[in-house]
């Protein structure tokens, strides 16, 4: 089933509540851009940004190279497409998050001097 | 690629040159190398929250981080591409009196896909609220009230907090260090009142205190050995 | 001892559980004092306990009296959270008649002797 | 018994009603440290509080156990016997022993006082002070005084540089 063909012939992903999708290329291609349009906003030295840029970039590249859905999931190993989504739109939601949090900034509060001492 | 063998001959097994100590922990390098690896990575990638990252017997990572930064790491360790914890296996509390900050809350998560598990410390005391991770996690719900119960940590945004253990009316939260182990009350049926009473505890045997400790050091040897190890981050 | 004592006040900044002020604090109180108070007939007679309003109310009373000493802005939201959860429980009947008769009527104990005289009488 | 030395310290207002305890906060100054220092800046979402905390009416003990008992912090004594001792450095929070009963039926000791079997171990006894004073108890530590060992040996009698011997008279 390595054929052209095969995302349309799925029947189902096998896994519950997880729906098959039809055009998983376009949705990751949006979902892809959509959180580079929001790393973009982060400072370019934080190292959220660098590490999941170069994570959605070598996923984009993947997306655009392979047009069949079986042969994308063997190339990128994580899944079956639907799980790409799902992994996309997290992504998504806490690059969002992060901006509001800023975990970059330097560290908000030190612990106790014996705080971490086990055993006491 | 995270399991790790005991190796189970009662004594000591020769192979080659090689003597193996019975019942010691193998610890796989290559498995430690990504885990404080991968903890290095949440400590750049969070350095606003991130105090401490340690490797606990060998192979188990622990994230020690600011109670501020409870729900982003978490939200971190769940939707980030590299990580995808998306299981809350447990969360949990100790209680250590002694420090000034008495509860620890321990955050055990599990990653499926990348078939890994990490756990998540932040500490607390009992008039300091702490973020509540159901909006990160939607089984931690039953996880907090439980800690809520044993040990009154607030949970600030809690859809439900309330008692999930003990009974209507019991004051106290009976897994803190200075709480009797008798507990303060015992309960009867009343034939007068013709309903269950509650009264103070009357033990007709006391507890007795056994000392089993023993007085002496166990392991010498390993006195300058800490119980967990720690991952060097970028400060 | 010449190193025992000295009074050491410290001003700290600390997360408010809920409050943020003395006011807010206080009007917590007595919306917490108010829902009780509104509560306690359909309490009297959803548990059917052997108790008028008016003595409830007075133990009502007694309950936040006890603990009119306390100041600090944390506390008195841990407080009220407490009392906020016990109103929850005894409104919605998760309690039983005996749970509010043993939590707040310890009728059946015996207060624990105070003076001497009654000290010695129990053997003390 | 010599090795029994004991200096106590108390919280001062042993006689006074314990709510003032906790307010007026008694302290060991030169033993404790600040708990934290105020910082220069408040952070946003802060509140402002004075003084140390009073868990006393939230800790979940009944309240005429906080009223009548005193509690003990100090480091227990050694075995007699030439065992390790390993397991005394730490110190230990006691509360006071109440009447105990011996039950008619069977002979047991019998108690109504739960507290009795509580142990609560601390790395240090600042640590054991803060925690009582947080909760309202009134506090007594009882220090120990270092005994130096004393060099027994039968062949010292008898050293040719040592006076070890002396008069009993």
């Amino acid at each position: 089933m390595a054929s052209a063909a095969a995302g349309a012939l799925k029947r189902t992903t096998g896994l519950t509540g997880l729906a098959v999708v039809n055009n998983p290329h376009h949705r990751l291609t949006v979902l892809y851009e959509k959180i580079q349009r929001v790393l973009a906003k982060m400072p370019a030295d934080a190292s959220y940004r660098t590490s999941t840029e170069t994570i959605v970039s070598e996923r984009q590249a993947a997306v655009q190279a392979e047009k069949d859905p079986v042969a994308l999931e063997a190339r990128l190993g994580c899944g079956q497409c639907e799980e790409l989504i799902v992994q996309a739109e997290n992504e998504l939601v806490l690059a969002k998050k992060m901006l509001q949090w800023k975990p970059w900034e330097p560290l908000v509060q030190q612990a106790p001097g014996s705080q971490w001492k086990w055993p006491i | 690629m995270f399991s790790f063998r005991i190796i189970r001959s009662a004594s000591a097994a020769i192979t080659g040159n090689v003597v193996r100590r019975a019942t010691s922990l193998k610890v796989d390098p290559s498995q430690k190398k990504s885990l404080s690896d991968f903890g290095k990575y949440v400590a750049d990638c969070m350095p606003k929250y991130v105090q401490k990252v340690q490797i606990s017997s060998g192979n188990e990572l622990e994230i020690l981080i600011a109670p501020e930064g409870v729900v982003p790491v978490l939200q971190f360790l769940k939707d980030h591409h590299n990580a995808q914890f998306a299981v809350v296996s447990d969360i949990t509390a100790i209680d250590v009196p002694s420090r000034h900050y008495r509860f620890e809350l321990i955050y055990n998560l599990l990653s499926l896909r990348y078939n890994s598990r990490i756990r998540v410390k932040t500490y607390t005391d009992e008039l300091t609220p702490v973020d509540s991770c159901v909006e990160v996690f939607k089984g931690a719900n039953w996880y907090e009230r439980e800690i809520w119960d044993m040990y009154g940590v607030f949970f600030s945004n809690h859809p439900d907090l309330r008692r999930i253990l003990t009974d209507y009316g019991f004051e106290g939260h009976p897994f803190r260090k200075d709480f009797p182990l008798s507990g303060y009350v015992e309960v009867r049926y009343d034939d007068e009142a013709k309903r269950v009473v509650v009264e103070p505890v009357e033990l007709a045997q006391e507890f007795r205190k056994f000392d089993l400790e023993s007085p002496w050091e166990q392991f010498p040897a390993h006195r300058s050995k800490p119980a967990a190890e720690d991952v060097a981050i970028d400060k | 001892m010449a190193n025992r004592v000295a009074i050491q006040k410290t001003v700290r900044h600390v997360k408010p559980l809920i409050s943020q002020n003395n006011q807010e604090a206080r009007s917590r109180v007595f919306g917490l004092y108010k829902a009780w108070y509104r509560q306690i007939p359909y309490i009297v007679m959803d548990y059917d306990i052997p108790k008028s309003v008016e003595q409830c109310r007075a133990k009502l009373r007694e309950k936040f009296e006890e603990n009119r000493h306390v100041k600090d802005i944390r506390v008195i939201d841990a407080l009220v959270i407490k009392g906020q959860q016990e109103l929850k429980e005894t409104v919605n009947i998760w309690k039983q008649k005996h749970h509010l008769m043993s939590q707040y009527f310890k009728e059946t104990q015996e207060p624990k002797p105070k003076d001497f005289l009654s000290k010695f009488l129990a053997g003390q | 018994m010599a090795s029994l030395m004991f200096r106590t310290v108390r919280s001062i207002s042993q006689k006074a009603p314990h709510r003032q305890l906790s307010v007026a906060s008694a302290r060991l100054a030169s033993d404790l440290p600040a708990k934290s220092a105020p910082s220069a800046a408040q952070v946003p979402g802060t509140i402002t509080v004075e003084g140390w905390e009073d868990l006393s009416a939230i800790n979940g003990h009944p309240a005429e156990e906080l009223v009548t008992r005193r509690v003990r912090v100090y480091q227990p004594a050694k075995n007699a016997m030439q065992s390790g001792t390993h397991k005394y450095h730490n110190w230990v929070l006691e509360f006071d022993t109440q009447e105990r009963w011996e039950n008619p039926l069977m002979g047991w000791a019998s108690t109504g006082d739960p507290l009795s079997n509580v142990q609560v171990e601390f790395a240090t006894k600042e640590e054991a002070i803060e925690f009582c004073e947080k909760n309202g108890w009134d506090w007594s530590v009882d220090i120990k005084t270092p005994v130096k060992p004393r060099v027994k040996s039968y062949g010292a009698n008898f050293s040719w540089n040592k006076n070890t011997r002396t008069s009993t008279k």
